[in-house]
């Protein structure tokens, strides 16, 4: 009995020992568990950019339907109504094809993968549309940077902004915005 | 460069001719320049650190062996002139100046290790204790980590232990040396060997052998085919599982749990395979890091036949050193007054056991995951234990049963399925996350998602399942083999046909099941169409 | 001696299993998409040719050889494969003229557009079929996309391994020999499609065609140079992709530079006589059937002028391509009987080509 | 310490081994490393002779017999 006794302290103790150091980690665990988070994330630092920029992705609306690059595209399409055309290109010698829908203003372009079509981009086709931020065709550079900052790239007349998987991509002539594009930048294909 | 990769098996094409080619005393020259090209490969960067490693350690080690030499050449030549304690005094100085030399080469190589492991680590956990006062945030920091450091440093260390141990003498030739820091084979993913192991059969001259060359090759096969047939075909599976937590719950879990404890078997063993065989094809023989591990029958055991060389490593340089040191043996003392001499004894034990699961833990990886992996090994071991005298009274009641398959069995699953819950701390993102989808399993259990092909949902096509499948009856069935002695002794004795035929459907297994090349990854298979 | 045999045999058997089980996992484009096959089926020829195209699409879907030989008796072969590249043209015709001299090779300039590899499947559809050769490894290398490797286009095994689970009955049907699909590189279709509305072009940037593609225009002019071989620049009138007059008046300026012929078929739609509302089965991309025919009558007073001669005199040509003409017309007419019966051609509809419901 | 008293320290861990014959403790699997620790422990707290970390291999630990010659060597250094 008295030894059953002693048995039972031991294990008592091994598990009082136990929780103690997992009680140890539990507590640092509390706090640890949003760092744990940033650690996860700091290593697919690919992943945390798209969550933290979610907010701030060059996103086209037009009547309240928000265009996200590389969204589903019937969705969007049958939320914008019917076009007024959809051209639809097939690639060379494959099944899947790219189509694309033609709207008072702009073109949504769209591409095929497994069966599903995504936006690939959408061009703003004249001055009766503008950028949820105010940008529009025939503006000035000025206007640009006033609506989308400093951080792009300028190559032959063409200043490109990035923020996670979308572009945005406006064309100067003379001086004058003469193309605004949102492009997707494509999963790894 | 990938054991699976076609470099790697090109740069095998050239190093094996070569090595039996060249004048056998020139073998160990060329290994070492295989190796540190091998290294090159993996960034020039790395090459300096596995440098430093080698150099200091080398150095350190044969200061302390010059120490205990002059020591004992002093102590000889003095024999009569000196005191008792004036032998004494100046055996303490030479320990003292020894000591020096070996905690400046632990301390050195284990700073590199953890200031590049583990920085990161620590940056995260500082922030947070940090947040907690309001306080600043730290960036963290982009560090290289070297191929295989974590293995060749604790390789390296054990030698360094083991010469201010006065195990064996250190080696003085500093090529030789950095040979047996960077043996290519065990540098990505083990074994850890020991230096009086090792060192003798890499520095030997090997005269082509047909039987261990062939031997070497089975292996490297078989390793292959476990990896790139078995392994990488699984890891689509438990990824998509692990990866969306929210979605796979519930029995996924303990799909998923099985699913990698396959897998991490079939990729670790497949692994050390190649190094084993490829190790052989040179005429060096290295030591089994794995015995059966699944078919151990408690805990205890499986540690004693999974990742053997890394577990006698912990045991010799951390559990023994810190249960037999003299705090330990102190603390004994106290406990012992204490809690009386039978449970008294125990706690420094126990105490040991869990610094030395926390170490391996840490050395798992950065991250908490695996230190509560860690300990709670330690705390299942020390469970088993203490429960120890309950099992012992239960098979008096019971004698019979001990020794019936049924119950054997009962053992291993249960210990296979202990292993692999705790193992699920390797997988999802952080601890509570782990312990809250464990819990799934049972708030959420439903047999469904077996039946209504959500398993095809995994990235696996049907196809798939039955190659993975087969592939791991093949390994159960080697395995069961294996019981019976070397499958490849075996294999020898049976028909020259049935060798061919084994070699053939094993390689052309490999080939066209093996995950590898662009076509591989189903979901981006354009041709899949056709 | 004994030795010998026994280990000869071993490593037969293993070869022998290697490249028989290349040969089952490798597509062998039979159902579906016959435009993977074309590069191989170039090899099959037993004749020489006067006129060699090289290029995309754009020349496989808009000229037939059957009606040039038809109309002016002038032979001809179309190296095509889809979205060609400038690179992909310039080795193909490269192995091409080691084979034969024509009198005439005519490129398709829209791959001047692209500086950069697109995609891993045409380079496959260009590459794979090509003999082995240092000008098959050079193209591979000029060609591969970065995680493709020089192997895998040499033992095409380690690309399609992974088509195990894949296989069908028609991989085993067609494990040794392969039906001829095109007439001379031709696809045929006869399915109407007409052009409804054409997207508006987007603005460009940049429309100075790159280095490497003038790099390579050069390459081929200089190869047929050297052969002897009159070049021929052509842009096939299809309507989509647009062609950019930026990018047109560099292909007049290059043709003028180096006195070459250079001919924008979509300037010359009406002379042809092409009909955009029945001589296209996509809305402008591609040309049916009827639209290829016109396309090369027109095509063929240029080369007779350019000095293709009519080879109907020559009795075993003829007979060739009696067998060739004959094999053209059934085809036609098994597409138009099919057209008549259901309105759509089984074979060349795939999903992604129709008109989704409502339009 | 006399070798009956190291048998008795054994005896106490494992009653059901025979110590004296026994020849090989480790390699045998009779001892694990619970056990060495133990033994370990128990000479240093009833003897006062500490045996390094060092001396914890096979050879040492195979036999009563070759435990007993190493803590004979280990007293007399001191």
């Amino acid at each position: 009995m008295k030894h059953d006794v002693k048995k039972l302290s031991a294990l008592l103790l091994a598990l009082m020992l136990c929780f103690a150091l997992l009680a140890g980690c539990g507590g640092n665990g509390g706090n640890n568990q949003t760092d744990n988070n940033s650690n996860t994330n700091g290593q697919n630092s690919g992943e945390t950019g798209d969550e933290n920029q979610e907010t701030s992705l060059f996103i086209f609306t037009s009547n309240g339907v928000e265009i996200k690059m590389n969204a589903e595209a019937d969705p969007i399409v049958e939320a914008l109504g019917e076009p007024i055309s959809a051209f639809d290109a097939p690639s060379c010698a494959f099944q899947g094809t790219d189509w694309i829908y033609t709207y008072d203003g702009f073109q949504i372009n769209t591409y095929p993968l497994n069966d599903v079509n995504y936006v690939s981009s959408v061009v703003l086709t004249s001055d009766a549309v503008s950028t949820p931020e105010g940008l529009e065709i025939g503006g000035t550079k000025e206007d640009m940077i006033a609506a989308y900052g400093e951080d792009y790239t300028e190559e032959y007349d063409q200043c490109t902004y990035t923020r996670g998987d979308s572009q945005l991509s406006i064309l100067f002539e003379d001086g004058a915005i003469t193309s605004i594009e949102y492009l997707a930048v494509l999963p790894q294909q | 460069m990938l054991f699976t990769s076609f470099g790697f098996i090109l740069f095998l094409a050239i190093l094996f001719p070569l090595y039996y080619l060249v004048p056998k005393r020139f073998q160990w020259m060329l290994l070492l320049a295989a190796s540190y090209v091998f290294y090159a490969f993996a960034g020039w960067g790395c090459l300096i650190f596995i440098a430093v490693t080698t150099v200091t350690c080398w150095y350190a080690s044969l200061q302390m062996d010059r120490l205990q030499k002059r020591q004992s050449a002093y102590l000889k030549a003095r024999k009569e002139a000196l005191t008792s304690e004036e032998k004494k005094a100046y055996k303490a100085r030479v320990k003292k100046k020894k000591l020096g030399w070996f905690l400046a080469a632990l301390l050195l190589n284990f700073g590199i290790l953890a200031v590049l492991k583990y920085t990161n680590f620590a940056i995260v956990n500082i922030n947070a204790i940090s947040a907690l006062f309001g306080g600043g945030q730290l960036q963290l920091v982009d560090l290289l980590l070297p191929m295989g450091i974590s293995f060749y440093t604790f390789q390296t260390i054990g030698y360094v232990i083991d010469v201010y141990r006065g195990k064996y003498p250190p080696q003085e030739n500093l090529p030789r040396f950095a040979l047996f820091v960077s043996f290519f084979p065990q540098l990505v993913q083990g074994p850890i060997s020991r230096y009086d192991d090792l060192a003798p059969h890499l520095l030997g001259e090997h005269p082509f052998d047909r039987r261990t060359v062939s031997f070497g090759l089975q292996r490297i096969l078989w390793g292959y085919f476990k990896k790139m047939v078995v392994a990488d075909r699984l890891l689509t599976a438990v990824t998509a599982i692990i990866g969306a937590p929210e979605t796979y719950d519930g029995i996924f879990v303990l799909i998923g749990m099985f699913l990698y404890a396959l897998e991490l078997y079939a990729d670790f063993t497949g692994g050390i395979d190649i190094t084993i065989g490829i190790a052989s094809t040179l005429g060096v023989p290295v030591k089994e890091n794995f015995i059966r591990p699944y078919f151990s029958k408690n805990i205890e055991e499986y540690w004693r036949r999974w990742h053997i060389t890394m577990g006698t490593w912990f045991r010799d340089y951390i559990f023994y050193p810190v249960s037999v040191s003299k705090p330990m043996l102190s603390i004994s003392k106290k406990s012992r007054s204490l809690l009386g001499p039978e449970l008294g004894k125990r706690v420094p034990v126990y105490l040991a056991t869990l610094i030395t699961w926390f170490a391996t833990g840490i050395w798992h990886g950065a991250s908490w995951n695996f230190i509560v992996w860690g300990l709670l090994n330690g705390v299942v071991i020390i469970i088993s234990q203490e429960c120890a005298p309950l099992y012992h009274r239960f098979h008096e009641r019971f004698p019979r049963l001990g020794a019936t398959f049924g119950w054997r069995l009962f053992q291993v699953v249960r210990t296979f399925w202990l292993m692999s819950a705790l193992r699920s701390l390797d997988c999802y993102r952080d601890v509570p996350l782990t312990f809250s989808m464990v819990g799934t399993i049972f708030t959420r259990f439903s047999l469904t998602p077996l039946f209504d092909g959500s398993l095809l949902e995994l990235g696996l096509g049907t196809g798939d399942w039955i190659v993975a499948g087969l592939g791991c009856l093949l390994m159960l069935g080697v395995s069961l083999r294996q019981r019976r002695g070397s499958v490849r002794e075996q294999l020898e004795r049976a028909p020259a046909a049935a060798r061919y035929a084994v070699a053939f459907g094993l390689t052309f297994a490999v080939l066209v099941f093996g995950a590898y090349g662009v076509g591989y990854d189903a979901s981006q298979f354009i041709y899949n169409q056709f | 001696m004994k030795r010998i045999l026994k280990w000869g045999g071993i490593a037969l058997i293993w070869v022998g299993a290697f490249f028989l089980l290349q040969a089952l996992l490798v597509p062998k484009y039979m159902d579906g998409i016959p435009d993977g096959a074309l590069v191989r089926e170039y090899y099959q020829e037993t004749t020489e040719h006067d006129v060699i195209f090289v290029g995309d699409c754009e020349v496989y879907e808009n000229f037939s050889p059957i009606t040039l030989w038809e109309n002016y008796g002038v032979t001809s072969y179309i190296r095509g494969s889809p979205q060609q590249l400038i690179w992909h043209s310039y080795y193909t015709l490269k192995d091409t003229l080691e084979r034969e001299t024509p009198k005439v090779v005519v490129f398709n300039v829209l791959s001047m557009q692209y500086s950069e590899p697109q995609s891993e499947a045409y380079n496959r559809m260009a590459l794979d079929d090509l003999p082995l050769s240092v000008n098959k490894i050079q193209a591979v290398l000029a060609s591969k996309m970065e995680d493709e490797t020089l192997l895998s286009y040499i033992f095409p095994f380690f690309r399609y391994h992974s088509r195990w689970s894949e296989l069908t009955a028609s991989d085993f049907r067609y494990l040794f020999h392969q039906d001829t699909l095109s007439h001379n590189g031709f696809l045929m279709r006869a399915d109407v499609r007409p052009v409804e509305t054409l997207p508006e072009p987007k603005k460009l940037a940049n429309y100075q065609f790159a280095d490497v593609c003038y790099e390579y225009l050069d390459k081929i002019r200089l190869l047929c140079e050297e052969k002897g071989v009159e070049l021929i620049l052509i842009k096939a009138p299809s309507l989509y992709p647009h062609w950019y007059d930026e990018w047109d008046q560099q292909m007049v300026d290059y043709a003028a530079e180096y006195g070459l012929t250079y001919i924008n078929f979509l300037d010359h739609i009406d002379e042809i006589g092409l009909d955009f509302s029945t001589d296209t089965y996509d809305q402008g991309l591609h040309l049916n059937l009827s639209g290829a025919e016109k396309l090369s009558d027109y095509f063929g007073t240029i080369l007779r002028e350019a000095g293709v001669p009519d080879r109907r005199e020559d009795e075993e040509l003829s007979a060739v391509w009696a067998e060739k003409c004959a094999d053209y017309h059934a085809q036609a007419e098994a597409q138009y009987a099919e057209l008549a019966e259901k309105g759509y051609l089984t074979r060349a509809t795939t999903p992604g080509s129709q008109i989704p419901a409502g339009e | 310490m006399t070798f009956d008293e190291l048998l008795e320290i054994l005896n106490d861990l494992h009653p059901e081994v025979n110590f004296a014959e026994e020849t090989g403790l480790i390699d045998n699997k009779v001892l694990d490393s619970f056990d060495i620790v133990s033994i370990v422990t128990e000479i240093s707290a009833n003897f006062d002779v500490s045996i390094p970390a060092g001396e914890i291999v096979p050879e040492n630990f195979n036999s009563a017999q070759a435990l007993f010659e190493l803590v004979e060597r280990l007293s007399d250094e001191d």
